[in-house]
């Protein structure tokens, strides 16, 4: 299998693989909507080597044994030359194993398991590298809020534990950084005052959230409540809209690293901005423009290639150098996204650059 | 026509049609199916197994259990963690694997042996969330939410077997068959009757000299073993696991077939299984709407078959051995005087 | 020493003596009564007797030995078994299904004999199968053993629970009112059916509210009333003993007609 | 600390209590466990939203989504149910129907607001209550008196009224139930109407604590708050309320002294425990065995 | 004032009911006797609404009545003493008689009940706040009777009055039969002793799987040979 090259067909398609039902539906919906927007562009243009875009959508419900299903789907359709996700890491990695034992490309916009890439060289993630983002997390913390005192929560995911371990690592490291209080929550319950009480007791005057929106907001209202001083930190993948709309004037002040900067005067990105809030009626998250650019990345790599030979495309990818809505991605050796930060922060109900 | 079909039925014809059944199993490979078909195969065979198991609790003895995702879990870990760390032989792990599912069961089930009912279900839903945050927590053996990756493939004497060539596929219907014929003997057997007597009436069964808490931790034993096997063959045909997948939903599932199927009979698990695996993927084309209709079908099947699919009771014979048979046909219709037991040996008098 | 003895046994729920210093003794193929009006403490008596409840006060000794506050499952191994008053059969169980659940506690084999399907396996089967159906045909039930047991008409339910109490290899039958809800013509069947169990060996102990089949068949009587024992003896003096027609019998002995 | 992670407890325990009530009246009544009620609280707490944006006014819009709940337990029963009874079908089948109705509500949801989170307006929100250094907020103890209200008002309904007489009826003997003269599909109609209804005002009043609305919110929650149903004896209504509070104070102790991972295990390891330590729950009768 | 017309009940396969005709008439006593399994029961509870038969009419006092639900039958007038006791376990005794008037809103009539069934049987009086499932299966039968009586029906079923019953119990509960059938009740008598229930009767009818054998004056009936054969034990 693999050769896909050698069909003459006039089509060429891309999968996008996430859960569109279920909890996470937002995520994977944001994936479509994505890709479908990038693929949209190109045609315009013209499509990829003359050929039509076509994109072809399989829901996982973010369910790893639904997930194994549809890459042994994604694998049998020769046309397919690359996949565009899974959302969650455990998922990613069921059906990556398939992927690459059958030469299929797959970028995956979330998948944050650090071993995740590692499954093969056909298996690639455009998601921001944990140690990197982590060490920016802390640096707001200390020098754009200026505080010392940090508490860290952190949502026991791969991803959430992963960024909770290293921000540790780091704060232990540095003679001048207290670490007040760690405390980790398990997705599921809304309730934060547990590790608010814990926080405030231990004195913490910044905590550093490796969470979502989802978790992010409600833990900034929760605490402001209690403790309306409090500093946060977040993470890129909490840069959503929906953390405005859900968190109101208590994730005001809320900062975090970001690749993806939907204010940014980039006329790309703002067309970019403009086109996705027009087709679908709210403006992207990052997560959701990491998928954008995961479908920009491979489109590029087949054009690079000059074939929808996955070989061919594969070995591109490792050279490509991406300019995209989320910054300047490259990849490395076994397949990690290689990505340059800004800083953002919740002003007046939007997000503003930090300089 | 309905004459034909009750014909059809008759119990001579079930064994033909078993292996009917059977073969077409066998062959279904070789017919080129895409190996996506056969991945669905395997997970149907997967939970018809997990089924085949919690019948045997909850259809059989009537014990409902919430929480059965926390064997097959346990099943697959300590298989999975066995074969990546001391690169056991995948049957060596999966036995491990039983093992340590049946005495987490053993455990499980002397400490709720005074509950009944609802009030056994919950604790077993309890239970099964304990053993997922286990798996969570417990980083240092079980990696935490970052899974275990990387299990190898079963090998059966140097011969790895994949989806591929068709070995998981193969090894799956022999681990069902297993199952299968275990449950089947335990069924026949005054084991399986005093289950089925638990279920009814436990109190009634008690006077039967039954022990009826020994009995319900047996059931217990079996179906989380069968559980642990399952869970032990999941792990190394998708070869990564973490906590995700044996949540209260799988248990959901688990019980869902058993039920849907008709609790308390073998076919029901295979069709149920079949039904409630096969549909997610046959409803694709739904989209958004695909667990919409899976929740309306499942309404619309207990409404129609409240009993189960399969579910009704056999108009057939009590099947007699033929031993039995031969041994009444001699007493022929002898005027028969019952005695009470004096024991064995004692002659008894009038 | 008497085969079943109860020694000065009793039971109270909350400030309610339901038995109350209760003695009876049954010698081995007898045939007693217990009766006495609604709510005097018949039942009570045979939950004691057979481990559903335990006993406040006495002594059940059966074979010398004592029985009181064992599990059922003890007491039915050492040889007593019951029917109930309100029938519990296995209602989705076939009717010798049910019988052979009775004959569990005599099936001797293990857990590996199952799985091998070895020859004691093969034994005990078809031995407890024969027996079963034996059993079901001298009860009158033969020709129903395929059927389902909440098929079963009330009376022949009636009967499966005592076919079911035989299987377990009793040597004492205790008997909840057998005969309730049977009419005079199957009643008199059961009565001819009980005698028989006598004749074979049987020791039987019946709470009944028949005259009919009381008075025939009762070797002697034993009659409660709020807990106590207010008369025993042999059924015509128990029937014209005035405590027991002013507690129990009523003004007139009517049983006398369908004798 | 620990008065005031008892306090977090407490009013984490409120929310489970009374998403708890709404189970324990139904398995009460019907001796089902009606899964479908983790999904009618989400609804309940979308319709309260949707009325919201539709500028009806906060108070109009609550009225309203009890009402329209209560409704959807009304036409739950009516259609899925209701034909079980019918049949006579072992009480198990109603289990498996009221998860495939919460897949449907579930799915439905998403489709209609999508799976994420959604603000949803604070209620009573006075600020925070200082006392002796704990920190209560108002909308805790709104949300405590309403849940006393409710379990009052349930309390009497149940014990006190003809329709409460007609309910406990029927959760013991249906068939002696009709020939009472009693309306079973009625009462039993009205019990899922309230079940519903208090779904909805679980649904809003958490909703308003913490301003978050989303489809999947009574997934967890209404495990838990079963759990609690069951802790507390299910069916008996304030072993809910108790019940709730006790794994809401257990979560809460352990997430304050073991950490927020081990919130749900310690919360479940305290039901098992109080199950093995007394079989039928806190409060719960033992089921009337007589032979 | 009940007529029944070629009534069938089946439950699934099993054709319990086949065309039974029969009538009651206002102020009679009539018994229905058979042996076991003839359909006496299934009869009432066809009558009473909890099965649906599935070929003929049922009318009470002028009104079709098999297509109602049984909560509505009650309202007309017709109340059942059932089969099995059924009474409410968990509820008190005078819960039970409570629900007995269930459909009666007077609560002075239904005061009046209570203190006429706690004077029929002082056994329930006595053990009016103890859980109906752990009284005897004696006092249970009471209570089933009492229960029925408690809505002061116009036709009042009785199956199986006496069954489990002390004889002295049996012998007031007949005496009970006649005196409320003076006083205008009329009464629907299932009974295995066929003799006591002709005794009191005036009308009866013989079942037999599923059909009506015989009818008759019970006066008359019981002198023949046939029903003495079989049902009342004699030969
Ligand atoms: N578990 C219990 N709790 C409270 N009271 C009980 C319990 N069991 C029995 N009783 C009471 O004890 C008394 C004796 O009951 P028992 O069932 O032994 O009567 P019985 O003699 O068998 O009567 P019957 O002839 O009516 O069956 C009754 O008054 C009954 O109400
Ligand atoms: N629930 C049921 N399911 C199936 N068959 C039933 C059911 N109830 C009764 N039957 C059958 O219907 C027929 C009539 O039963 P019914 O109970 O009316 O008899 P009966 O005359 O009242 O007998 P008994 O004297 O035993 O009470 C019998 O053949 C019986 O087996
Ligand atoms: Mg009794
Ligand atoms: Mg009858």
């Amino acid at each position: 299998a693999g050769t896909a090259g050698s069909k003459a067909e006039s089509v060429v398609k891309i999968a996008v693989a996430g859960p569109l039902t279920g909890d996470n539906s937002e995520y994977g919906i944001g994936f479509k909507n994505a890709v479908e927007l990038m693929v949209e562009e190109w045609n315009e243009r013209g499509g990829v080597l003359g050929k039509t875009i076509q994109v072809v959508v399989y829901d996982d419900k973010n369910s790893g044994e639904e997930a194994a299903a549809i890459a042994e789907k994604i694998v049998g359709d020769s046309d397919i030359v690359g996949v565009i996700g899974h959302f969650a890491s455990g998922v990613s990695m069921v059906a990556s194993p398939t992927y690459q034992e059958n030469k299929m490309i797959e970028i995956s916009p979330t998948a944050s398991h650090p071993d995740y890439s590692s499954e093969g060289d056909y298996i690639f993630r455009n998601n921001s590298v944990i140690s990197a983002e982590a060490e920016i997390g802390l640096d707001i913390a200390i020098n754009n809020l200026g505080r010392t005192n940090i508490g860290i929560l952190s949502i026991k995911t791969d991803w959430g534990s992963s960024t909770a371990g290293i921000t540790k690592d780091l704060i232990l490291a540095n003679d001048k950084l207290n670490l007040v209080a760690q405390e980790e929550i398990i997705e599921g319950s809304d309730d934060y005052s547990a590790a608010v009480t814990k926080f405030v007791n231990a004195g913490a005057d910044v905590i550093i959230v490796a969470g979502m929106y989802n978790t992010l907001a409600p833990f900034a209202k929760q605490y402001k409540q209690v403790n309306p001083d409090i500093a946060l930190v977040g993470f890129s993948n909490a840069y959503s809209y929906q953390l405005i709309e859900l968190g109101g004037e208590a994730v005001e002040g809320v900062t975090f690293p970001i690749s993806f900067f939907s204010g940014s005067t980039d006329p790309e990105i703002q067309s970019y901005v403009q086109r996705y809030i027009e087709k679908y009626g709210s403006a992207p998250s990052a997560l959701t423009s990491q998928a954008y650019d995961s479908a920009g990345i491979l489109l590029q790599a087949i054009e690079n290639a000059g074939t929808t030979d996955r070989e061919k495309i594969k070995e591109e990818l490792y050279r490509i150098n991406y300019k995209g809505v989320t910054g300047d991605t490259f990849f490395n050796a076994i397949g990690d996204a290689q990505k340059t930060y800004v800083r953002a922060t919740v002003k007046n109900g939007a997000f503003v650059k930090v300089e | 026509m309905k004459n034909i079909l009750s014909q059809m039925l008759l119990p001579q014809f079930h064994k033909f049609y078993i292996a009917a059944i059977i073969l077409t199993l066998i062959f279904l490979p070789l017919l080129g199916l895409s190996q996506y078909v056969l991945r669905i195969m395997i997970m149907i065979g997967i939970y018809a197994m997990l089924a085949m198991g919690l019948n045997m609790l909850t259809g059989y003895t009537g014990q409902v259990s919430l929480g059965h995702a926390a064997f097959y879990a346990i099943g697959a870990y300590v298989s999975a963690l066995l074969a990546t760390t001391l690169q056991l032989n995948f049957f060596i792990a999966m036995l491990a694997g039983v093992v340590v599912a049946a005495i987490s069961s053993l455990l499980l089930a002397l400490t709720t042996l005074r509950l009944t009912g609802t009030y056994l279900s919950i604790a077993t839903l309890g239970y099964g969330e304990i053993i997922r945050m286990i798996l969570l927590n417990w980083e240092p053996v079980t990696n935490g939410p970052l899974g275990v990756r990387n299990i190898p493939r079963p090998s059966f004497l140097g011969y790895e077997l994949t989806l591929a060539n068709n070995g998981i596929y193969y090894l799956m219907l022999v681990l069902l068959g297993i199952i299968s014929l275990l449950c089947y003997l335990i069924i026949n057997s005054k084991i399986g009757r005093a289950f089925i007597a638990i279920k009814e009436d436990e109190l009634a069964a008690q006077f039967m000299g039954i022990k009826t808490t020994g009995y319900k931790v047996l059931a217990f034993v079996i179906s989380a073993s069968i559980a642990g096997a399952a869970g032990s063959f999941y792990a190394h045909m998708i070869r990564y696991i973490d906590p995700n997948t044996f949540t209260f939903d799988t248990s959901i599932l688990m019980l869902s077939i058993v039920i849907l199927g008709g609790m308390g009979t073998f076919r029901g698990m295979y069709v149920g299984a079949a039904i409630l695996i096969a549909f997610p993927e046959a409803l694709r084309f739904l989209a958004a709407y695909r667990f919409v209709v899976y929740g309306l079908i499942l309404v619309l099947m207990m409404r129609f078959r409240p009993q189960g699919l399969l579910g009704w009771r056999s108009s057939n014979p009590y099947r007699l051995s033929k031993q039995v048979s031969e041994m009444l046909a001699q007493e022929g219709n002898r005027e028969i005087t019952l005695k009470p037991f004096e024991g064995k040996e004692e002659a008894v008098k009038g | 020493m008497a085969f079943l003895e109860v020694k000065s046994i009793s039971k109270h729920f909350g400030g309610l003596m339901a038995v109350d210093q209760v003695s009876f003794k049954i010698e081995k193929g007898e045939i007693i009564s217990i009766i006495g009006p609604n709510g005097a403490g018949k039942t009570t008596i045979f939950n004691m007797l057979t481990g559903v409840y335990s006993i406040d006060a006495g002594e059940i000794d059966f074979e010398g030995k004592p029985i009181h506050n064992r599990s059922p499952q003890e007491v039915v191994s050492s040889g007593i078994s019951r029917t109930f008053q309100n029938i519990r059969l296995f209602s989705n169980m076939r009717v010798i299904e049910n019988v052979l659940v009775g004959t569990h506690i005599d099936t001797h084999y293990s857990f590996l004999d199952v799985l091998l399907r070895t020859k004691k396996y093969k034994k005990y089967e078809a031995e407890n199968t024969v027996k079963a159906v034996e059993i079901l045909r001298s009860i009158g039930l033969g020709d129903r053993i395929h059927d389902y047991a909440d098929s079963l008409s009330y009376g022949a339910q009636r009967k499966l629970e005592i076919a079911r109490a035989i299987a377990t290899n009793a040597k004492v039958l205790l008997l909840d009112e057998p005969a309730a809800g049977m009419n005079p013509q199957e009643s008199e069947e059961l009565l001819q059916f009980i005698r028989t169990l006598r004749d074979g060996g049987y020791t039987i102990i019946l709470i009944e509210h028949d005259m009919s089949v009381v008075m025939n068949i009762s070797d002697r009587i034993y009659v409660i009333d709020h807990g106590k024992k207010i008369a025993e003896g042999l059924p015509d003096e128990v029937a014209n003993n005035p405590r027991v027609i002013a507690a129990y019998l009523g003004g007139e002995k009517k049983y006398a007609e369908n004798s | 600390m620990i008065v005031q992670q008892i306090f977090n407890g407490l009013a984490l325990g409120m929310s489970y209590a009374l998403i708890a009530v709404g189970y324990s009246l139904v398995f009460g009544i019907l001796r089902l466990i009606n899964f479908s009620h983790g999904s009618v609280y989400a609804f309940g707490a979308h319709m309260v939203l949707m009325f919201v944006s539709m500028n009806l006014g906060l108070i109009p819009a609550i009225f309203l989504s009890i009402l329209l709940t209560g409704l959807l337990g009304m036409l739950i029963d009516k259609t899925a149910l209701q034909p079980l009874r019918k049949k006579k079908s072992i009480p198990i089948a109603g289990l498996i129907t009221t998860i495939g109705i919460s897949y449907i509500i579930q799915n439905m949801l998403m489709i209609l607001f999508g799976s994420e989170r959604k603000p949803f307006p604070a209620l009573f929100d006075k600020g925070m209550i200082n006392i002796l250094s704990v920190q209560i907020s108002s909308t805790q103890v709104f949300m405590m008196v309403v849940s006393i209200l409710l379990l009052a008002i349930m309390t009497f309904v149940i014990n006190k009224t003809k329709i409460g007489l007609a309910m406990r009826a029927l959760s013991q003997n249906v068939k002696a139930a009709h020939l009472m003269g009693i309306n079973v599909n009625f009462v039993v109609i009205f019990t899922f109407f309230l079940g519903g209804a208090s779904a909805a005002i679980a649904g809003t009043l958490i909703s308003g604590y913490y301003q978050i609305v989303y489809p999947t919110m009574g997934f967890v929650a209404g495990l838990k708050a079963f759990s609690a149903a069951v802790l507390g004896g299910i069916g008996v209504l304030h072993g809910a309320v108790i019940g709730g509070l006790i794994v809401g104070v257990s979560e809460s102790l352990a997430a304050a002294f073991l950490g927020g991972t081990y919130r749900d295990a310690v919360s479940f390891i305290v039901l098992i425990i109080v199950l093995v330590l007394k079989p039928d729950g806190l409060f719960g009768k033992k089921g009337i065995m007589k032979v | 004032m009940l007529k029944i017309h070629n009534l069938n009940t089946h439950y699934g396969n099993i054709h319990a009911l086949k065309g039974i005709d029969l009538a009651v008439n206002q102020g009679e006593i009539v018994s229905l006797i058979g042996s076991n399994g003839a359909g006496k029961s299934t009869t009432l509870l066809t009558i009473a609404g909890l099965l649906k038969p599935t070929a003929g009419s049922i009318t009470f006092k002028g009104r079709e009545i098999s297509n109602q639900p049984p909560h509505e039958i009650v309202k007309m007038g017709i109340s059942l003493s059932p089969e099995g006791r059924e009474v409410f376990p968990g509820l008190s005794v005078s819960e039970n008689l409570t629900l007995g008037a269930f459909i009666m809103k007077d609560k002075a009539k239904i005061k009046t009940a209570f203190e006429r069934v706690y004077e029929l049987f002082p056994r329930l009086k006595e053990r009016r706040n103890q859980v109906a499932g752990t009284l005897s299966g004696g006092e249970q039968q009471m209570l089933a009777i009492a229960r029925a009586l408690m809505a002061e029906p116009q036709l009042l079923m009785l199956d199986e009055p006496s069954l489990g019953l002390a004889p002295n119990i049996v012998a007031m509960i007949f005496e009970l039969i006649q005196s409320i059938n003076q006083q205008g009740t009329t009464i629907m008598l299932i009974e295995q002793n066929a003799n006591m229930a002709m005794n009191v009767s005036h009308r009866t009818y013989v079942l037999e799987t599923g059909k009506i054998s015989l009818q008759g004056d019970s006066k008359e009936l019981i002198k023949n040979q046939e029903v003495k054969r079989a049902y009342l034990g004699v030969v």
